[in-house]
C-alpha cells in the first residue's frame, strides 16, 4: 500500500480541506465515540461481570448484537430507532427539535453503536480474570460498591479497560458503512475519512491510497502514544 | 441550500450517486461560475441516497442511476419533477495490454472475469447485454457495484470486467477498454430531480437546468456518459 | 473508637464448615484457635460476609448477617493480606476511613498514625509488592483497625512477623484492645496471644464448639489434643474423661516401669528437641505424648528418634476433668 | 428493524438457497478465521504482555493497524500483498499455481486480517490483568515458558481469552469490505452473509432485513451457547 | 532425589536490599533468621531468579544466576503461597514433575505421594480457594518438594501451621532433609525450626550477614537483639563486645539494687505473660530485656505492665564475647 501510494501528489492531497475536515471529525467523532462507550460501556461491563442476575446472558446478548451486524445493516437499525421518523427518533424531534441523522452527533452516535460492544466484551473479560478478593477486602473496609469500583476494580482492570478503549477508537475510526447509511456524506458534518476515502476512489485510486495512508499514520501515532502510556502500569 | 452561511453566501448541496463523482465535481465548479453558489456533495450508493432523501435528509437535489431508487424518492413524496439527464453504456475493461487477450463478450468464456451482482444496476444492464451477446460463462465474481467490478480489473485480479463506460473514462490509462457491439441497446438511467426539503428551489431548479443544459450534457459526455 | 459499648450474640452456622453459637460482651477479646481446617477463617469470614451464613449475629442489636458486608462495620485482617496491589501503604490504609466519608486529609493522617504504630511509617509510599512479608502483614494490621470498626476480626494477624516485632505488635494490640469498646476476634495458633491478649478463648475442632473459657481454664483442662500440644501439655481421654498432665511430669525409661505407676505407655521417639534448658521429647504412643528430660538423661538413655521408650506418670501429677464441655468447673479425683 | 420486517415473506427468504450458502459460508469460514486468529493471537499477545523487547510498541502498533483501516482499504492492503500481482501473491502463484482472491480461503484470510488486532489486544489486556507471580511460581516448578504458558497463563486469563474470541468471531462475521474488495462476492464461495445483505439491499430493501434478521439470530444464538459455558469458569 | 551430592558457593548481591557469601556442603540445611525485611526473601527469590542478582550462585559447578529460573532446578515454598487458583491440590503438586518431563500418571502418583505425607491427601481434589490457610501451605510444600529440587528454598513454610501440624511437619521435614544431598534453606521466624532442624544458622540484618554458625553456637552466642530475643537471651552490647545472659538470671526490684551487681538497668515493664512455670516481663530499659520471676514474686511485687523497676545480673551469670562475626570460636571473660 505504501509503495502504491503516488508520492509526487501527497503534499497537495495532504494540503486539501476535504481531508483536514474530515481528519478532524473522525479524530473528534471517534474521541467522542469511546468517551460515551466508556460512560456506558464500564458499568455494563462491570454488572456483566460481577452482579449475578436472570437474564445475563441476554444482557449480554443485546449488548452483542451490534458486533455481529453487517455496518449497512447497524445503520439502517439506527435509522429505524433514531431516525426522523423512528421509534425514538420521531417522539425526540417531536420533544427538543434535535434530530441525529446528518449531524455530527449521528456521526458519534453510530460509531457508539458499532464500538460499544468491543469495550464492553474486553473491559467484562479484563474484569472477569481479575482477582474478585480484593473487592471483598474493600468492602469489609466500608466502601460502596461504587467506591470499590472505582478504587479498586478499575484500576487493576486498567490494561483491559485500555485495551476496550482501544479497541473502540480504532472502530469507530475505520468505521464505514453505518456512518454513510445513517447519517449521509456532508464534508464538515458526517463526512468522516472513510467516506471521504470512499468517495475519492470513485474517480481517484491512487489519491484515496494517499489518504488511507494518512489515516493510518495519524491513528497509529495516536495509538502508540497512549498505550505505552497506560499499559506501562503494572 | 442545505445549509446557509449567516453572510448569504448562497450553497447548494446534491446528493448524487457515486458514479457521477467525477462529471459533477466538473459541473459543479460550472455551477460556482455561474451562479456564485457553492456546491457541496453527499456521494453515496443510490438506495441510500435516495432512503436518506426520503427520510428528510438535507439536500437539494438528488441524482440516481436507477429508476428504482428514484421510486423511493418519490414514494415518500420528497421528489418534484424527475428528470432523466445521462445514459451509460456497458463496456468491457481489461488491465493494460490486455494480458488475456479479451476482443469481446465470447473471450471472457475461459478467463476470470467480473461483473456486478443482479440485484444492483449495473449488474442488471450486464445481465441483459450478455444475454444478449449468448455469453453463459460464469464470472469470478459479481462486484458489488461498478466500482468494485473496476477494481478488481485495476488491480489485475481479474482479467476483465463489465463497467460503464465512464468508469472506463475515469480509470484512464489504468485499463484497456473493449467496446461491446450493440450494448447502447442495454443502457441504465440517470435521474434527478429538486428535493421538497430544498431551502431554495430557484438554485435547486437551476442545477437541473445546467446538468440538462448543453453544457452540462457536454461535461457528461466527456465524463463517458451516452445522452437519453 | 466507634462510640457505645457493644455486645455480639452470635448463633451461625456455614454449612459443612462451621456452626458456633456464643455471646461475648462488650470490649472482650476471644482468642479463635484450633487445628488447621478446623473453621476458624470460615467463622470470621461469615462474620464479615465473605462467606454465606444461616443462623444470626446480632451485633448491637442489628443482626449483622442480613447486612451487606460494607455495612457491617467489621475490620478485618485477612489470612492473605489482600493489601490492594496498586495503592501504596499509606493509600491501603487511608482507604477505609476515606471510604467511610472521611476528607483525604484526615484520612491520610489516620493512616500515618496508624503505620507509625506498627513500625513501618518510613515505608508509607511503598506498594505492596515492594515490602517484605512481615512488613505487609503490619501494613494489613493497620489497615483493618484504621477503619475503628466495632467488630475487629483477625486472622492470624501476627504470623510472618519477626520475634521482636511480634512481641511489640502483641502489646500495643493488647493495649489497644484493652481500651476498645468493640469486640475482637483474634484467629491465632500461638498460646501466648492467646493466652496474653483474649479475655475467652474460644476452641473450635471440625468446625464445632470444643471449648470456650478463660485462658487459664483452657490452659489447664484443655479439652482437646491440639489445646493440650499448644499449651504444652499432655490430655489422655479414658473413661469419658480427660487426664492431664506436664511433660515434666514424665519419666522416661528403656525398661517398662515397675512399681505403682498406673499410667504408662509405650512408643518411639520420634523427635528430640531443645526446650529452655530440657531436652523434650516427642513419643508416638497412644495418643501422641511429650515429655521433658535433662540433658544428661537424654544422653544417657541415648533417645534419638527411633528409640522405642516407655512413659509413666505418678497417679499425683495428673489432673483429671470431665470432657463434657458444660461442667467446666469440675475437678477430680 | 423486527417491525421494519416483512414477515409473510420470511418463510420464503428462509429457504432460498443463496441465504442457506452464504450462511454457512459466514458461520465457517468466521470460525476458521477465529481458530486462525487464535493459533496467531495468542502468542503475539503474549509476547506483548510478558515480553520487554526493542520494539515492543511498534509491534503493537503493527498489529492494530488493520483495526483502524476502513475495511475498503482493509480490502486493498490485501490485494497489494496476497492479490495475483501481490508482494507475496504473485510468487506464492508462481510456486504453488494458488491464489487467495476468488476463493473461499481469501475470506478466510480477509477475516483473519481484520479480526486478528481484536483477538490480539482483548487477550493482551487479559494477560496483563492477570497477576504474573504465578508464571514466576510455575518457572520455579521447571515449567517452560511454553508449559507456563499453557498451563497457567492461558487457563487463568481464559475469560480474556473468550471475549478476544467472541470479538474477533463477531467481527468477521460482520465483516463487510475487505472480503468484497479482495475476494469480490460469489455464491457459493466467496458471498458471505454481508455481502448477500448488502447486494440485495440493492433492490429489495425488505429482503436485506430479513436476512440480517436471519444473520443476527444465528449469530446471538452461537454467542449466547459459547459465552456461559466459558465464562462461566471462574 | 536428583543424584549426586551438591555444593552450594554463593557471592550474591541484590543492590539495596542484600548481600551474602556463603558456602554451603551437600545436602546441608541453613536456617535464615532475621527480623522483617532483613532481606531473607529477596535471598531466596534470588536464587530462584524470580529477582535479578549480581555475583554468582554456584550449585554443583554451574551458576545459577547465569540459568532461566526453569533451569535452575529449585523447589520452592513462597512466603506468599501462590498456589494456582484454577488446579486441585493434586494437579498443582503434579505440576512440577509433568513440567520436568513426568508422565501424567507418574506425576499424579508422585503428587499423591506428597499430599499423603503432609496429611492433606483426601483434600487432593480440591481447588486452593476450598482450602483452608494451613491446607493450602501443606499443598504449597509439597508443591516444591514434589521435584526433587537440587536446591530447596524453603520462605517461611511451617507458617500458619496449628502446632500439631507443625511438630509433625518440622519432623517429616527434618527426615526427609536429612537424607537429601541437595541444599536447602529454610527462612523462619521460629526458633525450634532453625535450631532442630537446621545444621547452621545464617543470620541476616538489613541485609547483611550478622552471624553465619551451628545452631548451638547461634544459640550461645548471639550476635544481634533479634537472634537473642528469638532463642530467649538477653544481649547487651559494651565495649564492642557482647553480654549475654538468660532470663532468669535477671533479679528484679523496685529499689536500685545495692551491692555488688555492676550490671544493672532501670526502666518500665512493658509487658507480663506466662512462661512455663514463671512469670516472663519485658522491660523498656537500653536494651530491651526478659526477666523471668516467680509468679510469688510477680504478685509480691505488683509486676504489672507500666511498672518502673530495677534489673541487675551478677557478673558469674553472664557470658560474653566478641562482635566481629571472623572469630566465632572465643570465649570470655
Ligand atoms: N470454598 C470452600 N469450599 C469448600 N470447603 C472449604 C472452602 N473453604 C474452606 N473450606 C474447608 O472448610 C474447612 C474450614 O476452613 P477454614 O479456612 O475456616 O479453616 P481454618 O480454621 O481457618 O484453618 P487454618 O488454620 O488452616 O487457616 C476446611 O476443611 C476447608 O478445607
Ligand atoms: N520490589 C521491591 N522493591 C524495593 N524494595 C523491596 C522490594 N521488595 C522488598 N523490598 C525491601 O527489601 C527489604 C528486604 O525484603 P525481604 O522481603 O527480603 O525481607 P524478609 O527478610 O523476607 O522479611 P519478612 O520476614 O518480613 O518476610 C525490605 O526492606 C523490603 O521492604
Ligand atoms: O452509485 Mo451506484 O447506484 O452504486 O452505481
Ligand atoms: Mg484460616
Ligand atoms: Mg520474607
Amino acid at each position: 500500500m505504501v509503495a502504491a501510494t503516488n508520492w509526487a501528489t501527497l503534499p497537495e492531497t495532504l494540503r486539501s480541506e476535504p481531508l483536514q475536515q474530515a481528519l478532524w471529525l473522525s479524530v473528534t467523532t471517534s474521541t467522542a465515540a469511546v468517551a460515551f462507550c466508556l460512560v456506558l460501556g464500564l458499568p455494563l461491563a462491570w454488572v456483566l461481570a460481577r452482579v449475578s442476575f436472570r437474564g445475563r446472558g441476554a444482557l449480554r446478548a443485546l449488548v452483542t448484537v451490534p458486533l455481529v451486524l453487517p455496518p449497512v445493516v447497524a445503520g439502517v437499525a439506527l435509522r429505524t430507532a433514531f431516525g426522523r421518523t423512528g421509534v425514538i427518533g420521531e417522539p425526540l424531534l417531536a420533544l427538543t427539535g434535535f434530530s441525529f441523522p446528518f449531524t455530527t452527533w449521528g456521526v458519534v452516535l453510530a460509531h457508539v453503536f458499532v464500538s460499544l460492544p468491543f469495550v464492553v466484551i474486553a473491559i467484562e473479560g479484563a474484569l472477569r480474570s481479575a482477582d474478585r478478593d480484593f473487592d471483598l477486602a474493600a468492602a469489609t473496609l466500608g466502601a460502596t460498591r461504587w467506591t470499590t469500583f472505582r478504587r479498586v476494580t478499575a484500576p487493576l482492570a486498567m490494561p483491559g479497560i485500555v485495551a476496550g478503549m482501544v479497541l473502540g477508537w480504532a472502530r469507530s475510526l475505520g468505521e464505514f458503512g453505518a456512518t454513510i447509511t445513517f447519517n449521509g456524506n456532508y464534508p464538515g458534518t458526517t463526512q468522516t475519512m472513510p467516506n471521504l476515502i470512499y468517495v475519492t476512489r470513485q474517480s481517484d485510486q491512487d489519491a484515496a491510497l494517499a489518504l488511507s495512508l494518512v489515516m493510518l499514520v495519524v491513528s497509529v501515532a495516536v495509538l502508540l502514544l497512549l498505550r505505552d502510556r497506560w499499559l506501562g502500569v503494572p | 441550500g442545505g445549509d446557509d452561511q449567516a453572510e448569504g453566501q448562497q450553497e447548494l448541496t446534491v446528493l448524487a450517486a457515486a458514479s457521477l463523482t467525477d462529471a459533477y465535481e466538473e459541473l459543479a465548479a460550472t455551477f460556482t461560475e455561474q451562479t456564485g453558489a457553492e456546491v457541496t456533495f453527499s456521494f453515496g450508493s443510490s438506495t441510500d441516497l435516495a432512503e436518506q432523501a426520503a427520510d428528510g435528509a438535507p439536500g437539494d437535489v438528488l441524482a440516481t442511476a436507477d429508476e428504482a431508487s428514484m421510486q423511493v424518492a418519490e414514494d415518500a413524496g420528497v421528489a418534484g419533477e424527475v428528470t432523466t439527464f445521462a445514459t451509460n453504456v456497458l463496456v468491457i475493461v481489461t488491465p493494460p495490454e490486455n494480458p488475456a487477450g479479451i476482443e469481446g463478450l465470447d473471450d471472457l468464456t475461459g478467463s476470470t472475469w467480473v461483473r456486478c451482482a443482479d440485484e444492483v444496476p449495473c449488474g442488471r444492464v450486464a445481465l441483459a447485454v450478455l444475454e444478449a451477446g449468448g455469453v453463459t460463462s460464469e464470472p469470478a465474481s459479481l462486484e458489488e457495484d461498478v466500482r468494485a467490478t473496476l477494481d478488481k480489473v485495476i488491480s489485475g485480479e481479474a482479467d476483465a470486467g463489465l463497467v460503464y463506460a465512464t468508469d472506463a473514462v475515469a480509470a484512464g490509462d489504468a485499463v484497456e477498454t473493449v467496446e461491446i457491439p450493440g450494448a447502447e441497446e442495454q443502457t441504465t438511467s440517470y435521474f434527478t430531480t429538486p428535493l421538497s426539503q430544498s431551502e431554495d428551489a430557484g438554485l435547486a431548479a437551476e442545477w437541473v437546468e445546467l446538468v440538462t443544459s448543453e453544457e452540462g450534457q457536454e461535461i457528461l459526455v466527456d465524463a463517458g456518459f451516452t445522452l437519453p | 473508637m466507634a462510640g457505645g459499648a457493644v455486645s455480639l450474640d452470635l448463633d451461625l452456622h456455614v454449612p459443612g464448615r462451621v456452626r458456633v453459637a456464643l455471646r461475648a460482651e462488650p470490649g472482650e477479646v476471644i482468642a479463635v484457635i484450633g487445628p488447621n481446617g478446623a473453621g476458624k477463617s470460615t467463622l470470621v469470614h461469615a462474620l464479615a460476609g465473605l462467606v454465606p451464613a444461616t443462623g444470626s449475629a446480632v451485633l448491637d442489636g442489628t443482626d449483622l448477617l442480613a447486612l451487606p458486608t460494607r455495612e457491617r462495620s467489621v475490620g478485618l485482617v485477612f489470612q492473605r493480606q489482600l493489601l490492594f496491589p496498586h495503592l501504596s501503604a499509606l493509600d491501603n490504609v487511608a482507604f477505609g476511613p476515606r471510604a467511610r466519608g472521611g476528607s483525604r486529609r484526615e484520612a491520610e493522617q489516620r493512616a500515618h498514625d496508624w503505620l507509625d504504630r506498627l513500625g513501618v511509617g518510613e515505608l508509607s509510599g511503598r506498594r505492596p509488592r515492594e515490602l517484605s512479608g512481615g512488613q505487609a502483614q503490619r501494613v494489613a494490621i493497620a489497615r483493618a483497625l484504621a477503619t475503628d470498626p466495632r467488630l475487629l476480626l483477625l486472622d492470624e494477624p501476627l504470623t510472618g512477623l519477626d520475634v521482636k516485632v511480634a512481641m511489640a505488635l502483641r502489646i500495643e494490640l493488647g493495649r489497644h484492645l484493652a481500651t476498645y469498646d468493640g469486640i475482637t476476634l483474634l484467629v491465632t495458633h500461638h498460646a501466648l496471644d492467646a493466652l496474653t491478649i483474649a479475655d475467652r478463648v474460644l476452641v473450635l475442632d471440625e468446625g464445632r464448639v470444643a471449648q470456650l473459657g478463660t485462658p487459664a481454664e483452657v490452659a489447664q483442662r484443655p479439652r482437646t489434643e491440639h489445646v493440650a500440644r499448644l499449651v504444652g501439655l499432655n490430655v489422655v481421654p479414658s473413661e469419658g474423661r480427660l487426664t492431664a498432665f506436664t511433660p515434666d511430669a514424665v519419666t522416661v525409661s528403656l525398661e517398662p516401669p515397675v512399681g505403682s505407676a498406673r499410667l504408662r505407655w509405650h512408643g518411639p521417639v520420634v523427635d528430640v528437641s531443645p526446650h529452655g534448658d530440657a531436652v523434650r521429647l516427642l513419643v508416638r504412643a497412644e495418643p501422641d505424648l511429650i515429655a521433658d528430660v535433662t540433658p544428661a538423661a537424654a544422653t544417657e538413655l541415648g533417645l534419638a528418634p527411633g528409640r522405642e521408650v516407655w512413659l509413666s506418670v505418678k497417679e499425683t501429677a495428673v489432673r483429671r476433668y470431665d470432657l463434657a464441655p458444660e461442667q467446666t468447673g469440675t475437678v477430680a479425683p
